[in-house]
C-alpha cells in the first residue's frame, strides 16, 4: 500500500530539550494512525513538524512519496496536510461558513465581494458528503466543542487535505461525540483520507486506529497494529514500566454530610434553567461521581457549588453551614478545593510563574500571608513541593505556566488544590489531557483523599474514570439528576440510556442519601 | 555639520548663548539695550498678544538699536524659571525682561523681589514692585466702541464686502474662548456698548471653552448668525478663525481682536468690519524706549485705555471705508466721552 | 500565545549557538517580567541615541529650510539656522544644569526644575501603572489630578483660615496630600464603579471625565473660590505652611526635596503593594487573567473599583503636590501631567520602580526644552518631536533586538545606526 | 463560554434599545412642549434640537471624528490598536493646507493631507508589526510626533504655528431637498459631509461583505486562524493600518479645509478629536454605522450645547453647559454597558509561532 506520510529520522531540538529524537514514522494511505505517549513525549512537536509549523533540526518529511520542505503550514496545506490543533483555530464571532471558507472565499462581482450563497452551498455539500451535521450559519461562539471540532475538520477538507492530523481530538468530547468523531474518521478513511491522531486514551487508540505508534522521551519506541496489543502492554510501552489500570479500593465508609445541595436551580446566560432542581449530598469519605453528556448543567452546577455563580433557587450547605450566597473566597476558606474544567482559563494564570500560581486561591490564607503581606519564601517552598510531589515537568518553579505542556499544567493545578487539605473537593475533568502515568497518580490522590475522610464531587466525561473512582454515580440530564446508581454494577448500556434521559430497566439505583447499597 | 561652537556668533562656550535675534545686528558698538521676552503660554504665532508683543520688540530693535532674546514657555510653572534665567544672566546682561500675559504675575511678584536690580515689565496685570512696570489695557473701553458700532450697523441695512445685515432683526453676538476675568472685560464692554447704542438689540454670547478650537468657534458663530446675528465679535484666539469663516459662510460680519485681523488674516478681510486692537506692541516699545532713555519707571502702573491709544477700534482695511460716516462719527464721539469720563464702562459682564 | 518563538527566528537568521544563548537569555528575562532591567536600560539608551540621530537629521533639515537672521553656518547661499549639536547639548546637559561646565552643583536651578517635573510625573506614572497592572487603562489620571489639585488647594486654604503656626506647619502638608488623594480617589472611583458595576469601558469614561474635570473646576474656581485680586482664574495663594518647604534647593525653584522623597516613598509603597501584598496579587491577577482571578477568590468588581480609586488617589496626590509645591495655588489650565503619566508608565513597563527613571527622562525633556528655548532659535515644538521619537523608539525593543542579533550573528563590522535609520523609515 | 457572547449581544442590544426608546420618548415630550408651549424652556430646547442649523452643525463637527473613527475601526478590528488617530488628524490637517497652498488646489491639498497621514500610519504600522512595538505607546508616540511636527513645519514654512489661509470647499446644495425642514441639512453641506457618509457606507460594506473585511476581522480575533488559512496576517494588518491612515487623513484634511487654515497652537486645531474618535468607535461597538451614530450624538450635543449658551435657554453657567456632551456619553455608556475588544487586539502576532 501507498505511504501517505513518511517521517524519516526527525530530530527537533529546543533550547535545552530534545523534543523529538531521530523519529521515524510511516503512515499508510487510508488508515487511521494513533500517536501515544506521556505528556511531553514529543507528539505535538512531531506533528507540528509534519504540518510545517516547526522545521526539523534533522530529518526529512515525505508526503505522498515526495520529500517536502515545509516552511509554513501554508506549504503543508498545499500538499494536502491539514492539522486540527487541540486549541481550535477558529474565529469565534464568525459563522461556521465564514470560518471554513476563510482565506479561500468564493467571490463575485469582480472579486470584490464574498459570495455568501456560494460559500454556504459549498459548506453544506461538503458536510453532507462526509455525514457531518453542522449549521453553516451558526456562530462558532454559540456552538459546542464537538461542532467546533467538526468545523475544524471541514476547514481542512475544504482546503483539500488528504492527511488529517488531530491533536488530542477526544479530550474535550463527550462519549457520544467521541463515537460520532470515530464514525466520521471511518467515513474519511473510506474516502481515501489518511488520519493521524494523538491521544492519551488507550482504549480509543485501540478502538479507532489501525496502527499505533508510541513515543517516549522524544523517541519512537515502536509501532504496533492496534489489533495485536493489549492496553496493559501499550501502557507499559508508554511509561516504561508496568501501570495499574484498575484500582483496588476498600469500600466507602461515608461519614457525616459535607456537601448538601437542595433543590438547586441555576440559570445560564440565556435565562434557561441549566440546573433545574438538583439535590445531592456528598459525605465525608466518599466520591460522588457525576456523569452526563456535556452541557447538561454540569458546569453550572459546579460553578454554583464552588461560588463562581450564584444560584437562582435552592441552598448549598457545607458541613452544616448554609453557604448559598457565600463568595468564592469564603468558600475556599471553608475548605473547598476545586479543579476547574478549564485550566488555562481559570486554573492557572498563564503569565505567572509556578510560584505565583501556587498561591492562587490561598493569597489571603494565614500561612501564605499575614496582615496582607505575602510570605514569598513559604509560597515558593509550597510550589516546589507540588512540583516535586506531582512530578511537574520541567521541575522549575520559575517557569511560567504558559510554557508548560497541558498535562503538566493539569498536574500542577491538581497538586495545588489537593494540597489545600480540603474538606470538600470538586474535581471537574481532573485528568483531562494527562498521560496515563500521571492519570494513575491523580487517581491515587483522589482515593487517598477519600480514604482520609474527605468528600469528593467528581465530574468527568471519561466514563471509565467516574465509574472506577466513584462510590455513587449520579447521572444528569437536562439539568436534573435522572438517577443515582452504583458505579460498580451499572453497565455501559444502562449509563448510555440514563445519559440520554431514559430510565433503563434494572438500573442499580441507590438511595439518594447514599445510605448503603441497594 | 562640523561647525559647532566657534562658528555661530562668537560667544560659544558656556551657558547663556543668546542665539537669537541678538547676534544679527552686530554693529560696531554694542546694542543700546538688551531685552528678554518671556511670552505667554500660547507661544508665538497666536495672532494675539504674543505676536503683538513681538512686533513691539522688532520695532524697538529696528528703531532703537536694541537686541532681544525670546522664550516661549510651555506651562505656568516655567514662567518663574525663564524670568530668573534672564534676570540672572550676566553674559549678556538684560536691561529689561518683558513678561507677556497676566499668568506671569505671580511668578514675577516673587522674582521682582529676588532680583531687585533687574527691571521688568508685565503686560495685562499689575505687579506692585519698584522694578516692575505694569501695563494694563482698557479692553472694555475698546470693546464698548465695537459694541456701539455693531449695534448701529445691525439696526440698519448695511452691506459691504462679502456680508450684509438682515433688515428684520437687530442682533449681535460675542464668542469667547475660555471664561475668565480678562475675556469677561471684552464681553462686558461690548455688551455695554451695544446697550448704550440701542437698548433693544439682542446680544448672544457663547464660550467655546477653548482658545484653539476653530471648528467650535465656527459653529458658535454660525448658530448666532442663524438666529439673526449680523455681527459677531470674538475674543477667542485661534478659535476666532472659525468665527471669521462662519461670517463668510453666513455672509455676515465679524470683528477681530488684539490685532488688525483684516490685515493679519487677509483672507477674511471681506467680512471683518473692524478689530479691537490692543497695542501690546506699544507697551513693549514704550517700556524699551524708557529703558534706552534711562527713564524706566519702576512701580508705575500704565493703564493703556482709549486715551493712551492702548486700545483702539480699528476699521477693517477693506470694509472700513464702507462703514457709514454717521456710525464712525458716533464712535468717535463716544470714544471721547469715555476718555472724558462721561461714560464709565463696566468690566464685569454681570454688570453690563 | 507566547510572544516569540526563538527557534524560528534562530533557524532563519543566526547560528544555533547564538540562538541558544539568546533563547536562554530570553527565558531568563521572561521570568523577570517582560524584560530585564538591564535590557530595558540598554534599549532605552539605544532608543535615546537613535532618536538623537533622527532628531539631528530633522533639526538639520529644518535648519536648512528655515530662514533666519543669524545662521549658525553659511555655505554659499545655503544657511543652517539651527545647530543640532547645540540643541541636544542644551536639551540634556542644560536640563541637568551643565554638569561638565565646572562649579556644578546638583542644587542648581535647572536641575531643580527637572526634578520638580519628575516628582509630579512619578505620581502620575504610578497612577497609570497601578491601574494598568489591574488591567485598566486609566486615561483619566489627568482629570483625577485636576480634581485632587483643587481639593488640596481648597482644603489647605480652608484649614489656613482656621489655624496657623506650628500646628499648621505639621498638619497642612499631610492634610493637603490627603485631600488630593481623596479628591482624586473619588474621581477615579466614578469610572471604577461604572466599569465594575455597569461594564462601562473605562477608556471612554475617563476621557470624558477629563473634559468634565476641566470645566467643573473652571466653574468652581471662577464662581466660588476665585482670588479676587488676580486676573487669572485661580484660588488664593496657600498659606506658607501649606506649601512644601524647599530643602537644600533654592526656594525660587519651586522644587521641594521633601516632595520628591514622598514620591519615592510612594514608589516603594506601590511596589510593595503590587509585589508583596495579597491585595496586590489580587490586583495583578485580575489585570492579567480575570477568569483565573475570580477562580482564585478575587472579587473582580471590588478590585476594579479599588484599583481605579487608588490610581485616582495617586493622580490626586500628584495634583496636590503640583499645587503645594509648584504653583502655591490652584489655577485652571493644569499642564498635561496625567497624559505624560501614560507614557511614563508604559515606558517603564508599568513597573513602579521603572517609573522613576521614565519620569526622570521626561523631567529632563520638559525642563531641557525650556533651556533649548532659551538658548536657541529652534521652535519649541521640535522638542516635542524629539520626545515623540524617543517614545517611539523605546516602544520597539524588538528593533534593537533584531539589530543586536544581527550584530551578534555577523562579525560586528556594519554600523547599526545606519541600518537603523533606514529600517525605521521604510 | 458559548452562551456568554450571545448573551452579551442580547444585553447590549437591550441596553441600546432601551436608550433608543428613552431618547424617543424624551423627544416626543420635548416636541409636545415645542408645539404647545414653544416659549417654555423645554419648548425652546425642542426648537434648538429640531433646527436645520443644529443638524448642519452636527454634521460638520462629526466629519473629522467619524472619519478618524472609521480608521480606528479598521486598525483595531485587524488587531492593531491605533491610539494615534489624533496624530494622523493633525498631520493631515497641516499637510492638506500646505498642499493646497503650494498647489493652489484644495482637492490636491486634500489628497496631500491623506498621503501625509497614510505615511505616518505606515511608520506606525512598521513599528508595530515589524518591530513589535507596544501599540499603545507607539500610538502615543505618533500623536506626540505629529503634535510637534505639524506646528514645527508650519513654523518653518509660515513663520508661525498657524499657516496662512487657503480657501474652503463650497457647499453642495441639492435643490428642493435642501429646503426640507431639519433634514434639509443633509442636502446642503460641504463635500466633506458627503464624503463622510460615503466613507461610512463603504467601510461597512468592506468590513462585512468583502474578503478583505473578513480577513481584517479574523486578523483581530484570531490571527492564527487566518494565518493557518493561508492569509498573511501582517499584510492584512498593514493594509488595515494604512487604511486607517487614509480615513483619518480625509478627516484631518476636511477639518482644516473647512476652516481654510491650520492652527497649530497648543493641542492644535484638532484639539482632541482623535481621542473622541476612539470613544466614538468603542461606543459604536466597532460598527461604522454605530460610530457615525455615536459621533452624531456627541457632536449633536455639542452643537446643542453652544445653542443653549447663545440662546440663554437655561440658566446654568457656560462652563457647566459645556459638559453636557461628555456627561451624556458617560450616562449613555453606563446604560449600554460593555464593548468587546477584538480578541487579539493589541497583541503582536508572529506567523509560525508555537
Ligand atoms: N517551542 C518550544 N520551545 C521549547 N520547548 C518546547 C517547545 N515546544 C515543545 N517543547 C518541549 O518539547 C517537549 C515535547 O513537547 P510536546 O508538546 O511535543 O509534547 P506532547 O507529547 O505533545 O505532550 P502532551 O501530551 O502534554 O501534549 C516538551 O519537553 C516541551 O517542553
Ligand atoms: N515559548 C515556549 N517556551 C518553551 N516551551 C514552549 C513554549 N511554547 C510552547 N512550549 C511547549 O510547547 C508545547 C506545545 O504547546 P501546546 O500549547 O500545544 O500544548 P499541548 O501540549 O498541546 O497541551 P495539551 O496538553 O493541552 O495538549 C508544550 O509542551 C510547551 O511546553
Ligand atoms: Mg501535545
Ligand atoms: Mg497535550
Amino acid at each position: 500500500m501507498e505511504q501517505a506520510v513518511h517521517l524519516d529520522g526527525i530530530t527537533k531540538r529546543f533550547p535545552g530539550v530534545v523534543a523529538n529524537d531521530d523519529v521515524d514514522l510511516a503512515v499508510e494511505k487510508g488508515t487511521v494512525h494513533a500517536l501515544l505517549g506521556e505528556n511531553g513525549a514529543g507528539k505535538t512537536t512531531l506533528m507540528n513538524v509534519l504540518y510545517g509549523l516547526y522545521q526539523p533540526t534533522e530529518g526529512t518529511v515525505n508526503v505522498h512519496g515526495e520529500t517536502q520542505q515545509f516552511d509554513s503550514p501554508r506549504d503543508a496545506i498545499d500538499e494536502g496536510v491539514g492539522m486540527i490543533h487541540q486549541h481550535f483555530m477558529l474565529v469565534d464571532p464568525m459563522t461556521v461558513t465564514e470560518n471554513i471558507t476563510l482565506g479561500n472565499e468564493p467571490r463575485k462581482w469582480l472579486g470584490l465581494t464574498v459570495d455568501s450563497d456560494q460559500s454556504r452551498k459549498q459548506v453544506r455539500e461538503l458536510s453532507e458528503r462526509y455525514g457531518f451535521d453542522v449549521d453553516p450559519d451558526a456562530r462558532i461562539e454559540d456552538v459546542g466543542v464537538g461542532v467546533q471540532q467538526r468545523v475544524e475538520i471541514l476547514k481542512a477538507l475544504y482546503r483539500g487535505a488528504d492527511v488529517l492530523i488531530l491533536d488530542e481530538p477526544t479530550a474535550v468530547l463527550t462519549p457520544q461525540e467521541v463515537d460520532d468523531l470515530f464514525r466520521v474518521l471511518e467515513e474519511l478513511t473510506d474516502q481515501g483520507k489518511t488520519i493521524i491522531f494523538i491521544t492519551h486514551k488507550l482504549g480509543e487508540a485501540m478502538e479507532a486506529a489501525d496502527e499505533i505508534t508510541v513515543l517516549r522521551e522524544g523517541k519512537n519506541v515502536g509501532t504496533v497494529a492496534a489489533d495485536d496489543i493489549t492496553r496493559e502492554e501499550l501502557a507499559e510501552m508508554m511509561v516504561g514500566r508496568e501501570v495499574l489500570l484498575d484500582l483496588d479500593r476498600d469500600p466507602a465508609e461515608p461519614g457525616r454530610s459535607i456537601l448538601d445541595v437542595e433543590n438547586l436551580v441555576v440559570e445560564d446566560d440565556r435565562g434557561v434553567n441549566a440546573v433545574d432542581g438538583i439535590s445531592l449530598e456528598v459525605r465525608a469519605g466518599e466520591v460522588l461521581g457525576i456523569a452526563g453528556v456535556d452541557g447538561n448543567g454540569q458546569s453550572e452546577l459546579v460553578e454554583a457549588i464552588t461560588g463562581l455563580q450564584l444560584p437562582d433557587e435552592g441552598t448549598i450547605t457545607y458541613d452544616g453551614v448554609d453557604r448559598t450566597t457565600d463568595s468564592r473566597r469564603e468558600r475556599i476558606e471553608a475548605g473547598l478545593a476545586y479543579i476547574p474544567e478549564d485550566r488555562q482559563e481559570r486554573g492557572l494564570v498563564m503569565d505567572f510563574d509556578l510560584v505565583e500560581n501556587g498561591l492562587l486561591g490561598s493569597q489571603h490564607a494565614p500561612d501564605y500571608s499575614s496582615k496582607g503581606r505575602i510570605d514569598w519564601d513559604y509560597t515558593r517552598d509550597h510550589a516546589e513541593e507540588i512540583i516535586e510531589e506531582y512530578d511537574v515537568r520541567p521541575p522549575d518553579a520559575n517557569a511560567h505556566a504558559k510554557s508548560l505542556s497541558g498535562g503538566n499544567q493539569q498536574k500542577f493545578v491538581v497538586g495545588r488544590e489537593f494540597a489545600r487539605d480540603p474538606r470538600l473537593v470538586v474535581a471537574s475533568h481532573p485528568t483531562r489531557g494527562v498521560d496515563v502515568g500521571s492519570m494513575e497518580f491523580i487517581h491515587d490522590q483522589i482515593n487517598a483523599l477519600r480514604e482520609a475522610g474527605r468528600a469528593v464531587l467528581l465530574i468527568s466525561s471519561n466514563l471509565d474514570e467516574v465509574q472506577s473512582l466513584s462510590d455513587r454515580l449520579a447521572v444528569v440530564y437536562e439539568g436534573e439528576i435522572v438517577d443515582i446508581v452504583d458505579p460498580e454494577r451499572v453497565t455501559e448500556e444502562q449509563l448510555g440510556l440514563l445519559m440520554a434521559g431514559e430510565q433503563p430497566d434494572a438500573a442499580p439505583t441507590i438511595a439518594a442519601d447514599g445510605e448503603g447499597h441497594q | 555639520l562640523g561647525g559647532d561652537g566657534g562658528d555661530g556668533g562668537g560667544d560659544g562656550g558656556d551657558g547663556g548663548d543668546g542665539g537669537d535675534g541678538g547676534d544679527g545686528g552686530d554693529g560696531d558698538s554694542g546694542p543700546a539695550a538688551r531685552i528678554g521676552m518671556v511670552y505667554a503660554t500660547g507661544g508665538l504665532g497666536d495672532g494675539s498678544f504674543n505676536d503683538q508683543a513681538q512686533t513691539g520688540a522688532i520695532r524697538a530693535a529696528d528703531e532703537l538699536n536694541i537686541e532681544y532674546d525670546e522664550s516661549q514657555p510651555e506651562a505656568v510653572q516655567d514662567f518663574g524659571s525663564l524670568q530668573q534665567q534672564y534676570a540672572q544672566s550676566s553674559n549678556p546682561d538684560y536691561d529689561l525682561v518683558c513678561c507677556i500675559g497676566f499668568l506671569q504675575a505671580d511668578a514675577l511678584t516673587e522674582n521682582a523681589e529676588q532680583y531687585p536690580e533687574q527691571d521688568f515689565m508685565i503686560v495685562d496685570s499689575v505687579v506692585e514692585a519698584d522694578n516692575v512696570g505694569s501695563y494694563v489695557f482698557g479692553e472694555h473701553q475698546g470693546s464698548f466702541l465695537i459694541g456701539l458700532m455693531a449695534a448701529k450697523l445691525t439696526s440698519q441695512d448695511f452691506s459691504a464686502g462679502a456680508g450684509s445685515t438682515q433688515s428684520d432683526s437687530a442682533s449681535v453676538g460675542f464668542v469667547g474662548g475660555v471664561e475668565g476675568d480678562l475675556i469677561g472685560r471684552f464681553e462686558a464692554g461690548y455688551k455695554a456698548g451695544v446697550k448704550h447704542a440701542e437698548e433693544d438689540v439682542d446680544i448672544q454670547t457663547a464660550y467655546v471653552g477653548d482658545f484653539n478650537d476653530p471648528s467650535g468657534g465656527q459653529e458658535a458663530a454660525l448658530s448666532m448668525y442663524e438666529s439673526g446675528a449680523d455681527i459677531v465679535y470674538h475674543a477667542a484666539g485661534n478659535t476666532g478663525t472659525g468665527v471669521f469663516r462662519a461670517a463668510q459662510e453666513a455672509e455676515r460680519f465679524a470683528v477681530g481682536v488684539d490685532r488688525d485681523q483684516s490685515v493679519t488674516k487677509e483672507n477674511f478681510s471681506d467680512v471683518i468690519l473692524a478689530s479691537m486692537v490692543k497695542r501690546v506692541d506699544n507697551a513693549v516699545y514704550t517700556s524699551v524706549e524708557s529703558v534706552v532713555n534711562d527713564n524706566f519707571e519702576g512701580g508705575a502702573v500704565n493703564t493703556l485705555g482709549l486715551e493712551q491709544n492702548g486700545v483702539e477700534a480699528v476699521y477693517g482695511q477693506q470694509l472700513g471705508s464702507e462703514i457709514p460716516q454717521s456710525v464712525k462719527d458716533e464712535v468717535s464721539e463716544v470714544r471721547q466721552s469715555i476718555i472724558d469720563g462721561d461714560i464709565s464702562v463696566p468690566t464685569d459682564p454681570e454688570n453690563a | 500565545m507566547s510572544d516569540s518563538d526563538p527557534s524560528r527566528n534562530g533557524d532563519s537568521t543566526s547560528t544555533p549557538d547564538a540562538d541558544d544563548r539568546w533563547s536562554q537569555y530570553r527565558q531568563r528575562l521572561i521570568r523577570l517580567g517582560q524584560t530585564s532591567v538591564g535590557e530595558r536600560i540598554l534599549i532605552a539608551v539605544s532608543a535615546l541615541v537613535l532618536s538623537i540621530v533622527v532628531g539631528t537629521v530633522i533639526v538639520t533639515a529644518a535648519g536648512l529650510m528655515a530662514t533666519c537672521r543669524s545662521p549658525v553656518l553659511t555655505f554659499g547661499s545655503t544657511t543652517l539656522c539651527y545647530d543640532p549639536f547645540y540643541v541636544f547639548n542644551r536639551l540634556f546637559l542644560g536640563a541637568l544644569g551643565d554638569p561638565f561646565a565646572g562649579g556644578w552643583s546638583p542644587l542648581n536651578a535647572q536641575f531643580a526644575a527637572t526634578l520638580r517635573e519628575t516628582t509630579i510625573l512619578v505620581f502620575t506614572g504610578l497612577s497609570v501603572a497601578l491601574a494598568f497592572r489591574a488591567g485598566i487603562f486609566n486615561i483619566g489620571t489627568q482629570g483625577q489630578l485636576i480634581i485632587g489639585a483643587l481639593a488640596a488647594a481648597l482644603t489647605v486654604l480652608w484649614a489656613g483660615s482656621l489655624v496657623s503656626g506650628t500646628i499648621a506647619l505639621v498638619l497642612f502638608i499631610p492634610l493637603g496630600l490627603l485631600a488630593g488623594a481623596i479628591g482624586g480617589g473619588l474621581y477615579g472611583a466614578i469610572p471604577g464603579a461604572l466599569k465594575a458595576y455597569a461594564d462601562a469601558n473605562e477608556v471612554i469614561t475617563t476621557i470624558m471625565l477629563n473634559f468634565v474635570a476641566v470645566r467643573v473646576t473652571l466653574y468652581l474656581v471662577r464662581n466660588q473660590f476665585a482670588d479676587p485680586t488676580s486676573q487669572a482664574t485661580q484660588t488664593r495663594t496657600l498659606p506658607v505652611e501649606g506649601q512644601f518647604p524647599s530643602i537644600l534647593f533654592d526656594p525660587r525653584t519651586d522644587f521641594s526635596l521633601l516632595a520628591l522623597l514622598i514620591a519615592l516613598a510612594f514608589v516603594g509603597g506601590v511596589y510593595y503593594l503590587l509585589e508583596h501584598t495579597a491585595f496586590g496579587y489580587d490586583l495583578r491577577t485580575a489585570g492579567i487573567q480575570p477568569a483565573a482571578a475570580e477562580y482564585g477568590g478575587v472579587d473582580s468588581a471590588r478590585t476594579i473599583l479599588t484599583s481605579l480609586t487608588l490610581s485616582g488617589a495617586l493622580g490626586g496626590i500628584g495634583g496636590a503636590v503640583f499645587v503645594m509645591m509648584t504653583l502655591g495655588k490652584f489655577q485652571t489650565g493644569i499642564p498635561s501631567y496625567g497624559f505624560d503619566g501614560i507614557t511614563v508608565s508604559i515606558l517603564a513597563g508599568n513597573n513602579p520602580i521603572g517609573a522613576v527613571f521614565a519620569a526622570l527622562l521626561f523631567g529632563v525633556l520638559k525642563s531641557g526644552s525650556n533651556v533649548v528655548a532659551f538658548a536657541t532659535d529652534v521652535p519649541p515644538q521640535l522638542v516635542g518631536v524629539l520626545r515623540g521619537l524617543i517614545i517611539l523608539f523605546v516602544a520597539m525593543p524588538e528593533f534593537f533586538r533584531i539589530i543586536g542579533r544581527r550584530l551578534a550573528a555577523r562579525e560586528p563590522d556594519s554600523p547599526a545606526a545606519a541600518t537603523a535609520g533606514g529600517g525605521a523609515d521604510d | 463560554m458559548t452562551d456568554d457572547s450571545a448573551m452579551n449581544r442580547l444585553s447590549s442590544m437591550s441596553g441600546r434599545l432601551f436608550i433608543a426608546a428613552a431618547a424617543f420618548l424624551a423627544l416626543a415630550v420635548l416636541a409636545g412642549f415645542g408645539l404647545f408651549a414653544p416659549e417654555s424652556t423645554l419648548g425652546q430646547i425642542f426648537w434648538v434640537l429640531a433646527s436645520k442649523s443644529t443638524l448642519s452643525s452636527t454634521l460638520r463637527l462629526s466629519v473629522p471624528i467619524v472619519l478618524a473613527a472609521l480608521g480606528g475601526i479598521f486598525a483595531e478590528k485587524s488587531g492593531i490598536i491605533n491610539i494615534g488617530l489624533e496624530g494622523l488628524l493633525i498631520i493631515a490637517a497641516f499637510a492638506a493646507i500646505f498642499g493646497a497652498d503650494v498647489t493652489g488646489s484644495l482637492w490636491l491639498g486634500f489628497l496631500i493631507g491623506i498621503v501625509a497621514s497614510t505615511l505616518l500610519a505606515g511608520v506606525f504600522a512598521v513599528v508595530c508589526i515589524e518591530f513589535r512595538a507596544d501599540q499603545i505607546i507607539a500610538g502615543l508616540a505618533v500623536w506626540l510626533i505629529a503634535l510637534g511636527l505639524a506646528p514645527f513645519a508650519s513654523q518653518v514654512f509660515y513663520g508661525g504655528p498657524n499657516t496662512s489661509s487657503v480657501g474652503t470647499f463650497d457647499t453642495i446644495t441639492v435643490p428642493t431637498l435642501a429646503d426640507i425642514p431639519f433634514f434639509g441639512a443633509l442636502f446642503d453641506a460641504s463635500p466633506a459631509v458627503y464624503i463622510m457618509f460615503l466613507a461610512v457606507a463603504a467601510s461597512w460594506y468592506v468590513l462585512n461583505r468583502t474578503t478583505f473585511g473578513r480577513w481584517v476581522r479574523a486578523a483581530g480575533e484570531n490571527p492564527k486562524a487566518l494565518d493557518t488559512a493561508g492569509v498573511d496576517v501582517s499584510r492584512v494588518r498593514y493594509a488595515a493600518v494604512l487604511l486607517s491612515g487614509v480615513l483619518s487623513g480625509m478627516g484631518g484634511a476636511a477639518l482644516a479645509i473647512n476652516i481654510g487654515q491650520f492652527t497649530g497652537n497648543g493641542p492644535t486645531m484638532v484639539n482632541g478629536k482623535g481621542f473622541i474618535a476612539i470613544v466614538a468607535y468603542l461606543f459604536g461597538n466597532y460598527n461604522p454605522v454605530g460610530a457615525l451614530l455615536s459621533t452624531t450624538l456627541f457632536a449633536g450635543l455639542d452643537a446643542v450645547q453652544l445653542r443653549l449658551q447663545t440662546a440663554d435657554v437655561i440658566a446654568v453657567p457656560d462652563s457647566l453647559v459645556q459638559t453636557i456632551p461628555f456627561v451624556a456619553v458617560i450616562v449613555v455608556l453606563a446604560l449600554v454597558g460593555k464593548t468587546r475588544l477584538p480578541e487579539a487586539a493589541g497583541e503582536h502576532y508572529e506567523s509560525g509561532e508555537e
